[in-house]
């Protein structure tokens, strides 16, 4: 139990730590290296030299997910990225933020019709700041930022319940609470599951000549008569247990 | 009150005190040394460096330091937690320890062994050991990879580093470096860097390397290892192994200045100041680790086999024959 | 090799069913040592985007190399069936979002080769202006992240520099940092604000006096810049027209191929200049060959703002653009290659089906053949010879 | 050494690659149409087709292979160019539901993506491609070819309305 956790509602003690630790949190915001699309290209070149971000202490693009505290996701999170996003997300240590830049970010943005583009990456990990754009400014992402500052400056250790999703009735009355949603394991596909909904099993899977495991791969294209041969060979065995353990 | 000055020269508790007062310093230096860094690379860059945290961006360090502080732990899953923690320490230690030597003024320095260089060259040597349990400790290749490569090339620069060493032992006669920077007398010709100038050369080019900055930050390559063996540390640790870097990065140009550029001692006999003689000794510190930054801003990094090659090819043959030259020039003059 | 070998060392693959074929121990030379695996994973500083890959090590030297791609699929074949022929230009620009102006150039080359409209002559030239524009754009910034993959970080701050200013020329004629949607199918969308030419030839003398000074005595003559990059990634002739490279990563070997001269298009027949080629073939002869086209650009920009003639900027293509059966091509030199788009019209108002030929996807071949037997570091001055975009190649 | 491309104007290289593919396999039509030389090949000798055309007439590079689903038959297209402004287009269709066709990366080795990103995209198989496997989807459980008309896209837009 850390010290701020003993109290239950905020007091002279936590209030002051609280500013003086949102002040430092607030001033060095450093970003992931995450660039995905072409929002990444105009999120450098809001690092470069017309547009500072090192002013606002912010200029450091730490590579490694543990030494970064802001993931700026800039560009269209794809089904098979969206796997790794999260598990970078759960690798940065605990006070995060993340900021959606781009419509591709924030919606699926122009490719809205896309069959293997995330609309929007809301949708496996929490988002603080949404900029909108496709790209947006460098200006405008600076103006993210600034956003996400105040808002940290808001933040509260101790007392303060977190917004929880709750389904509403007309006049507002909260009807009941939905069950809050944590984003850890999701990446390793353990997070709860809607029931029905199985973990992606792998068929036809084998190891390349000379590559590692983790070049592991389907199949691809299977002549015919091989696919009949080995479903036949697949049942043969099958039946072949059954009779062992009968 | 007498008796408490007094007892302030007893020795242990001297010792102690004045130790604390270094490592206060060396660790105020660290983040005064990442603001610096910003505001350095800022200049090169046509930028400005942080400016909007506290007056003219003065507070930064601070911000950083303290978000660092409040910053999670994380550990990887299966990592060796006794060696993953142990890490920062065993990085911290040695160069900390290191300052122990430095004489800032003719009586200021806090234990004046007389086997001072020994005494230096022996615990840089432990900063090696620190690199490779981190690299081990986090279980990940990338940090396996950066061990490998830092562990290789402190090794392999410790040689360089000692042999240039001995061209100044021969001169002053002493290890103490005290008595180095005395011997060095206090007009700019006198100095040892020109008498050995190749000496000075590789001992700064062998500082670069056992301090990782960037012709041969391989170890911590920012865009091929994407942090080396500080890939797994976050928060306090992490700030611990920039800490180190930082102090080692200092104490390598200050035993430079008090090595080849004559300590405290004025460059003109009529600028001595007199009992602030530690002034000098600050300004060439703080300029040899300004030229430290401007490296690290406008030049590549170097390959690992090209690293060897430049360490074992170059730097040592230069040392060897220039430590004949000073030896024949010592028995003609 | 050439074909017969080939064919027949592959002609037996299919018959034995895969899993047997393809599962064997780990590589163990004689000492029976392992390789290390790693995967360069999809979030790299040096990868050029979402590229993964996954490395066999031997310690240091690469024995392995797979590249994987798809990690920013975003199924521009698939949402360019499903628009009008105008609105699939704005897809285009987000295609190779380093060469906006060319993805336009070509998708439009293609369409118009399907209708028979007439382009005005002076909406030619403000296309080719500002293709050689987004040109430098492109050339500049991807010499400075070939620096910054080498460790030198101020260069990328100079090419940014440059970049930003080149930017603020297109944002004022096309009114968008990035994302122009300004070459329009029969021409252009608006003509020239009347100061642009004047501030695009300041613009341009001002890079030319600091050209030299930033992009080439900053880094030619730096010692660790030609040990980290001479005879690096060195391939032949052979070996690059046989991968299909094309672009300045072909023209290092010695391959004078150069879309604008071979298959000229739109009005570099009237323009004077020539291909610009290199021998070695290595990532220095691919940082020169990048050099002197900028320096091209510059000057055939200056050609195209002398020769600017007067007169309206849009051809008549009717009120709906709508061609008949039959089939488009249109194939465009862009920063990083030959880039083609083949497009296919079943008569109504959709595209049945666009095809685009990105030259970072076709380049990108080389990973497999040149990065096996480099050192680790020198896969990024490799990725930097390559130059791939991740919008290009995951199109 | 250097690489010998083609030499001789426009005119008489497109007449050379005409007759030299021309005559050299039975193929449905070949002629030249405003400097390309068009040529639709039955599909079992398409190898053969673009074998002649590397080895024999020395066209270097082969820019890309396109396939058009053409609901009932695959539509292929090979284009061919040899760096001095000539082109050569082959054209094959493929029918049946499990299309299958001749590698080509033997030849070309730049084919070799074109062909898994043909196979991951269509479906269409490569018979003898060293590692036929998909290049963009996802590669655990995603048995859908996506630029197939059959997969229906939820924002499939008409307009027909549009005057």
């Amino acid at each position: 139990m850390g010290v701020m956790q003993q109290f239950n509602e905020p007091n002279l003690i936590t209030t002051s730590t609280d500013k003086l630790f949102n002040w430092a949190r607030k001033n060095s915001l450093w970003p992931l290296q995450f660039g995905l699309a072409c929002c990444a290209i105009e999120m450098i070149s809001t690092g470069m030299a017309h547009n500072d971000l090192d002013r606002f202490g912010a200029g450091f693009f730490a590579a490694s997910p543990r030494q970064a505290d802001v993931m700026i996701v800039s560009g269209t999170v794809s089904t098979k990225m969206a796997e790794r996003m999260t598990r970078l997300y759960e690798q940065m240590p605990e006070p995060k933020w993340v900021i959606a830049m781009g419509a591709c970010a924030i919606s699926g943005g122009p490719f809205l019709d896309g069959y293997s583009v995330l609309m929007g990456a809301d949708r496996v990990i929490p988002v603080d700041v949404y900029v909108p754009g496709c790209p947006p400014r460098p200006e405008a992402l600076i103006f993210g930022i600034m956003t996400l500052q105040k808002k940290i400056e808001r933040d509260q250790q101790v007392g303060y319940e977190r917004p929880r999703p709750a389904l509403v009735n007309e006049d507002g009355t909260i009807n009941e609470y939905l069950p809050e949603r944590e984003y850890t394991g999701i990446s390793e596909g353990k997070a709860p599951r809607l029931e029905g909904m199985r973990p992606l099993q792998r068929t036809y899977v084998f190891e390349r000549a000379g590559m590692p495991p983790g070049a592991q791969t389907d199949v691809g294209w299977v002549p015919p008569e091989v696919k009949k041969r080995l479903k036949e060979e697949a049942k043969a065995r099958k039946a072949a247990e059954k009779e062992e353990n009968a | 009150m007498q008796t408490f000055l007094n007892l302030l020269e007893v020795e242990p508790i001297r010792l102690l005190i004045s130790f604390g007062a270094v490592l206060f310093l060396v660790l105020n230096l660290a983040a005064v040394l990442t603001m610096a860094e910003r505001k350095v690379s800022g200049y090169i860059h046509l930028r400005y460096g942080p400016n909007r945290v506290g007056p003219r961006g003065l507070l930064q360090p601070a911000a950083d330091v303290f978000k660092l502080f409040s910053k999670e732990n994380v550990s990887p899953g299966r990592s060796d937690l006794w060696v993953f923690l142990g890490a920062p320490i065993a990085m911290f230690i040695p160069a900390a320890l290191v300052w122990v030597v430095v004489p800032f003024a003719p009586d200021a320095v806090v234990a004046d062994l007389n086997v001072a260089i020994l005494f230096f060259v022996a615990i840089t040597s432990i900063g090696a050991l620190g690199v490779v349990m981190a690299g081990y400790g986090s279980r990940s290749a990338f940090s396996l990879l950066g061990a490998l490569r830092g562990a290789a090339q402190m090794i392999s620069y410790e040689v360089p580093l000692i042999l240039s060493l001995l061209g100044v032992v021969m001169l002053t006669g002493s290890l103490s470096l005290v008595d180095v920077v005395q011997a060095q007398g206090d007009t700019i010709w006198t100095w040892y860097f020109l008498p050995q100038l190749p000496m000075f050369i590789t001992f700064y080019i062998a500082g670069l390397a056992e301090v990782k900055r960037v012709p041969f930050d391989l170890p911590e390559g920012e865009s091929e290892i994407v942090g080396g063996f500080m890939v797994e540390y976050s928060g306090m640790t992490w700030a611990l192994i920039q800490a180190a870097e930082f102090a080692s990065m200092a104490v390598i140009s200050a035993v430079t200045v008090t090595l080849f550029v004559g300590g405290w001692q004025p460059p003109l006999p009529f600028l001595d100041l007199g009992p602030f003689n530690w002034v000098w000794f600050g300004i060439k510190t703080a300029l040899i680790m300004f030229t430290f930054q401007w490296i690290r801003w406008s030049v590549p990094r170097l390959r690992m086999d090209q690293l060897m090659d430049l360490g074992w090819k170059v730097l040592v043959p230069v040392t060897l024959i220039w430590l004949f030259v000073t030896a024949g020039a010592m028995l003609v003059f | 090799m050439l074909g017969e070998e080939r064919r027949a060392e592959h002609e037996g693959a299919l018959t034995e069913p895969p899993s047997s074929r393809l599962v064997s121990p780990d590589i163990r030379d004689e000492f029976g040592l392992e390789t290390i695996d790693m995967s360069m994973g999809p979030q790299h500083p040096a990868m050029h985007g979402l590229l993964r890959l996954i490395l066999a090590l031997d310690g240091e030297t690469v024995v392995r190399c797979d590249p994987v791609m798809g990690y920013l699929h975003r199924c521009h074949e698939k949402i360019a069936e499903n628009r009008m022929y105008p609105a699939v230009i704005p897809l285009t620009d987000r295609l190779d979002y380093f060469a906006n102006m060319h993805n336009e150039h070509g998708y439009c080359l293609a369409v118009e080769d399907l209708l028979d409209v007439e382009i005005p002559p002076r909406a030619e030239y403000i296309r080719v202006l500002m293709c050689e524009l987004m040109r430098l754009a492109s050339h500049i910034p991807s010499i400075g992240f070939l620096m910054l993959e080498l460790g030198a970080f101020t260069p990328i701050l100079y090419a940014f520099r440059e970049r930003e200013r080149i930017q603020s020329i297109f944002e004022a004629v096309t009114g968008a940092r990035m994302m122009f949607h300004y070459i329009r199918i029969g021409g252009v969308k608006a003509d020239l604000p009347p100061d642009i030419p004047q501030k695009i030839w300041e613009y341009i003398e001002s890079l030319e006096a600091h050209f030299q000074r930033d992009f080439v005595d900053l880094i030619q003559g730096n010692e660790i810049f030609i040990s980290r990059t001479r005879n690096v990634g060195k391939m032949t002739q052979e070996q690059a027209v046989e991968m299909g490279v094309t672009g300045p990563a072909l023209r290092c070997t010695g391959v004078d191929f150069d879309i604008r001269l071979d298959y000229p298009y739109s009005i570099y027949p009237e323009l004077q200049f020539e291909v610009v080629t290199d021998t070695a073939g290595d990532v220095e002869a691919s940082y020169r060959v990048r050099i002197a086209e900028c320096l091209q650009s510059i000057s055939l920009i200056k050609q195209c703002l002398e020769k600017m003639p007067e007169g309206e900027v849009m051809g008549d293509t009717g009120r709906r653009i709508r061609p008949d059966e039959g089939e488009g091509f249109g194939r465009v030199e862009s920063p990083r290659g030959e880039y083609a788009v083949h497009v296919v019209s079943d008569g109504s108002d959709t595209p049945y089906r666009v095809h685009y030929r990105d030259p970072s996807f076709c380049n990108m071949q080389l990973l497999q053949e040149i990065v096996p037997g480099h050192y680790l570091p020198d896969i990024m001055p490799i990725m930097g010879l390559v130059d791939p975009v991740s919008g290009g190649w995951d199109k | 050494m250097a690489l010998t491309l083609p030499e001789g104007d426009l005119q008489t290289r497109l007449e050379r690659y005409l007759e030299g593919l021309g005559n050299r396999h039975g193929l449905e039509e070949s002629e030249i149409v405003d400097g390309v030389v068009r040529i639709v090949a039955k599909k079992v000798d398409v190898p053969a087709v673009l074998a002649t055309a590397r080895e024999t007439l020395g066209i270097p590079h082969l820019s890309f292979i396109t396939v058009v689903d053409r609901q009932g038959y695959f539509e292929l297209t090979y284009e061919l160019i040899d760096f001095r402004g000539a082109t050569v287009r082959v054209k094959t269709s493929i029918e049946g539901d499990e299309p299958v066709i001749g590698m080509v990366t033997g030849i070309y080795p730049t084919a070799n993506w074109h062909e898994r990103e043909a196979y991951d995209m269509f479906g269409v198989a490569f018979a003898g491609h060293p590692d036929l496997r998909r290049t963009y989807m996802w590669q655990d459980h995603f048995d859908h070819h996506p630029l197939l008309k059959s997969f229906e896209i939820s924002t499939k837009r008409t307009f027909e309305g549009l005057r």
